[in-house]
């Protein structure tokens, strides 16, 4: 079903915002973090106006609200990513809930004979956690090469990488290129050959519906704030079976049992890794977003960002001196275009675009090996939302036309 | 599930007490009443961790067993004398049952009486888990 | 200056809240999380409706406006605290920032025959972290007893317990007890036997004005949220002599410097331990927050609260049966009045307290040790803040004194 | 501190070149021409960390040096063009001065040339990164 471009667009605010430059603002930096709607903000509003208090333990009604808005929307994003509340434990992000997997289990069940295999395409969050294990406990790091021509992983490579690995830390959708993985070719052949999955999905969830019980993969981490969530919120997926393996993390309040000056013995579950007062403003904001998604269907919005994003990369290979990395065009991806001009460089092409009020992001993108790999310093990147419109698309490639007559 | 005009005989005179009360600290006074008139209390000697009832705030711990004839008997202890109170009705209405018609009992009761509505969705949710509990081990017995 | 009440009230929403059951909130749970003034939400609704954008990296207008609300709180809110921002390390809250001492410093500095000292008074969040490393590494953990009678440290016994120690690990106040603790001391004593001090000072802050270069810790957690700020973030304050010594904790974007596949490089100071996406909604409402509370003095929040907390707690004293624990008539310390009553138990309580409309916390407060050392399973705790009126105190005095008659 | 009437010589024009600009892409495109015009370009195969202007977003780098005269010679290079602009015209305007005089100078001819307004606060704190970057080199020069 086509979406209801205006109506959507009328919820998110920000939409309407104009540069100080008075130029209307073109949002199109969506992979690094989307907009929110009005009922996410209003969410957290309403939280703060009229029930905002300590989660857990709860002997007030206060408190009783807000532990039950924090665990419904506990349940809410777990059902969202089709799996229940026992698997979901909640971080600051995706980030942390990779280093979580580093600390809580790869520190308990690996040691220095094992192996750990990347891809050139990770995101930093999903390679500097497996570099420091590495230097601590000794374990060995693959990483998987990319095909620079098809800009996709080496399957070939893979399948050597992956024999006798332990964990398989592999991005769903690459934040630079735009390009989904065959994760579940990937998940099977680990499985099969007895290596655990971790997916970084931080990009892959705000494009396609994660559903964690139906893929199989043991971690999947999440950051709400690219979901039309707020900042500071994201979670771990892990299967209840692994989760038992996982020791405490950052440990405190709520996640002990009981706690004496001789030791202490800790919760089960998710709650074992969740400590401190809870983002409860966070998680229910991230309930509220994950609500809103739920009036569409992924495969709508995956559509339209598809069509966003193949027509203005076939545009954008007419421009003479553009260069594309990655397959904007496929049917698959998140529908992100990373380029570069040949003679305008990248920093420049970010000031021209700021100037006609394009948000479009500019650099490594915290992806450095992929850099390398590519041979390039940093790229320019738009990236599409559910939000975004084919005349802003319009807009995007009649200034972009302009800039590069102008200054290439 | 039991129906409302299926409760157990014992039930039916303290529903009605109950419904009686004017306002929530009058129905808390009955049921600090009740703690204190609980059947078949389980003292805190005999609180372990394997009859402690998860989920609770207070601490709540039961204990079931059958009679000589078979007969549900349902022992209770909690440090909140409004858990305690509720446990209290609980036995006088499931002591002396089969395992079978306790297995089958609504929790229902405690909304009749105009409890569960004063109590905050965390508390309610312990009476649920305590009663939940119950069930359990009355169809392990039955 | 005495506090306009009735304009400090008008601007925090939820006071106006009724429960369900009819009545009026009377919010007596500070010590748990304070409310927010509406200009604190308002500053994070309007970062979502305005500026939005993921920060750091910022080439584009609205990435750069979100970066410099970032830093303009970092700056705002380490001004607050007495320092500069190169001290303040953003977490998600007091119980990270300890976290963060044992990981990134305490880990690289402290081996098996280190001695950590802390206290009876210890909240979970600054006990268990120390636990932990003592299993890992070794260290030895000693406990400072507290004077049941006078509810204060045994000062005898903590001078004998530094002595030797690498590490001081204090509440400043008690979130139990509300007791200040004598931190000049402390830190004089432990600074002099060469021993670091943290400080837990999530109590404190809300409290007292902390002014970190003067008081002279070398680390000082702190949480937002209970003080006038969000959910999800707090900061650990720390020397920056100090800060050098300390090692990377969760890794990943921002914090890194260079990532190739054969090693990383790391950021210097406050960022190398800030990874993944900031928080950065939070950080705006945490800067919106100082803000506000520095429209007053913080002495005169304190005299507020302790008049509130010393008439109360006289008036508690006459009731029967009512026993308190703490000296919430002193001068200094919180003025979080922790109680029991000997025949109504205080979960019973906490109800008959909701029921009124009275948000009162029960429980062991994250603080099982100094339970089992006033050896008591729980107490029910009032605590007051800078929007708590003599009328409420009254309406409390008045419904525990019926409470008391009707059900011991 | 420099005042307005008081900018080295060599800076009059270009500040007038760039009153005259229509509009910031206007700006932009003369910095362009100017990025080409460098007197003394630092070629990248110089760049070292130790020459590394820190807090700017594109790569930049500095070299300060005196001539046989004992007047101010600023070498820079940097990865976008805009910045190379910026630097060029810096460039011009301290080259050949004392390095008294250069560690005197205001950084506010990027704002009466309309530049600093068009840029964003952190590209504004990059050129001032820069500048500041300079005037240490020329006090340590002095
Ligand atoms: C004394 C003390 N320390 C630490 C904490 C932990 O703070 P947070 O839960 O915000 O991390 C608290 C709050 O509960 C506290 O009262
Ligand atoms: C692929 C990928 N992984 C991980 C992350 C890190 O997410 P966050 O910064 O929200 O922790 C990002 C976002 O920048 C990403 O794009």
């Amino acid at each position: 079903m086509a979406l209801d471009l205006d109506k959507i667009r009328s919820e998110f605010p920000i939409l309407e915002r104009k540069l100080p430059n008075g130029k209307q603002l073109v949002y199109f930096d969506n992979a690094a973090t989307s907009q929110k709607p009005k009922c996410v903000i209003s969410a957290m509003s309403n939280y703060y106006e009229q029930y905002n208090s300590n989660a857990h333990r709860a002997n007030h009604t206060l408190a009783d609200e807000a532990t039950t808005a924090l665990e419904t929307a506990r349940k809410n994003i777990a059902n969202f990513f089709g799996t229940n509340p026992d698997q979901l434990i909640y971080t600051s992000g995706a980030t942390e809930a990779i280093n979580l997997v580093a600390f809580s289990w790869a520190r308990q069940n690996l040691s220095k004979d094992d192996i750990v295999v990347l891809t050139e395409m990770e995101h930093h969050a999903d390679i500097v956690p497996w570099q420091q294990l590495s230097k601590e406990i000794g374990i060995e790091v693959r990483y998987v090469p990319i095909d620079t021509e098809t800009f996709s992983l080496d399957m070939d490579a893979f399948s050597v990488a992956v024999s006798g690995a332990s964990l398989v830390c592999v991005v769903h959708t690459s934040n630079v290129l735009g390009v989904r993985n065959p994760i579940e070719e990937i998940i099977q052949l680990s499985h099969s050959s007895g290596a655990k999955v971790l997916l970084d999905c931080a990009q892959g969830a705000p494009h396609e519906k994660i559903s964690f019980d139906v893929m199989d993969a043991d971690f999947v981490a999440i950051s709400a704030h690219k979901m039309a969530g707020p900042t500071g919120i994201g979670c771990l997926l892990v299967k209840k079976s692994i989760m038992e393996k996982m020791a405490p993390f950052m440990t405190g309040g709520s996640m002990i049992r009981t706690v004496t000056t001789e030791g202490s013995t800790f919760q089960e579950g998710h709650a074992m890794f969740e400590t401190g007062t809870p983002r409860i403003a966070e998680a229910i904001g991230w309930g509220a977003a994950v609500e809103w998604l739920d009036k569409f269907e992924m495969t709508d919005i995956h559509s339209h960002v598809q069509e966003l994003a193949s027509w203005t990369a076939g545009e954008m290979r007419k421009i003479p001196g553009i260069r594309i990395y990655g397959n904007p065009e496929d049917r698959e991806g998140s529908g992100a275009v990373s380029f570069l001009h040949d003679s305008i460089q990248s920093l420049d092409l970010a000031l021209f675009l700021d100037e006609g009020g394009f948000a479009v992001r500019t650099g490594h993108h915290c992806a450095q090996p992929l850099m390398d790999a590519l041979n390039v310093p940093s790229t320019n990147r738009i990236s599409f939302w559910i939000y975004n419109t084919m005349d802003e698309a319009k807009m995007f490639i009649e200034y972009l036309n302009y800039v590069v007559e102008r200054f290439s | 599930m039991t129906s409302e005009n299926d409760w157990p005989d014992s039930l039916i005179p303290i529903i009605e007490e109950f419904r009686d009360c004017f306002d929530s600290m009058d129905r808390y006074e009955l049921l600090f009443d009740y703690a204190k008139k609980h059947p078949t209390p389980l003292p805190p000697s005999k609180w372990t961790e394997s009859n402690q009832i998860v989920g609770c705030q207070s601490r709540a711990h039961v204990e079931c067993n059958l009679d000589e004839d078979g007969n549900f008997i349902m022992k209770g202890g909690a440090d909140a004398q409004i858990v305690q109170g509720l446990m209290a009705i609980t036995a006088i209405a499931v002591n002396g049952l089969s395992p079978t018609r306790v297995s089958q009992l609504s929790p229902e009761y405690a909304n009749t009486m105009g409890i569960q509505s004063s109590l905050t969705p965390s508390r309610a949710n312990g009476f649920l888990n305590m009663f939940k509990r119950i069930q359990e081990e009355a169809i392990k017995l039955s």
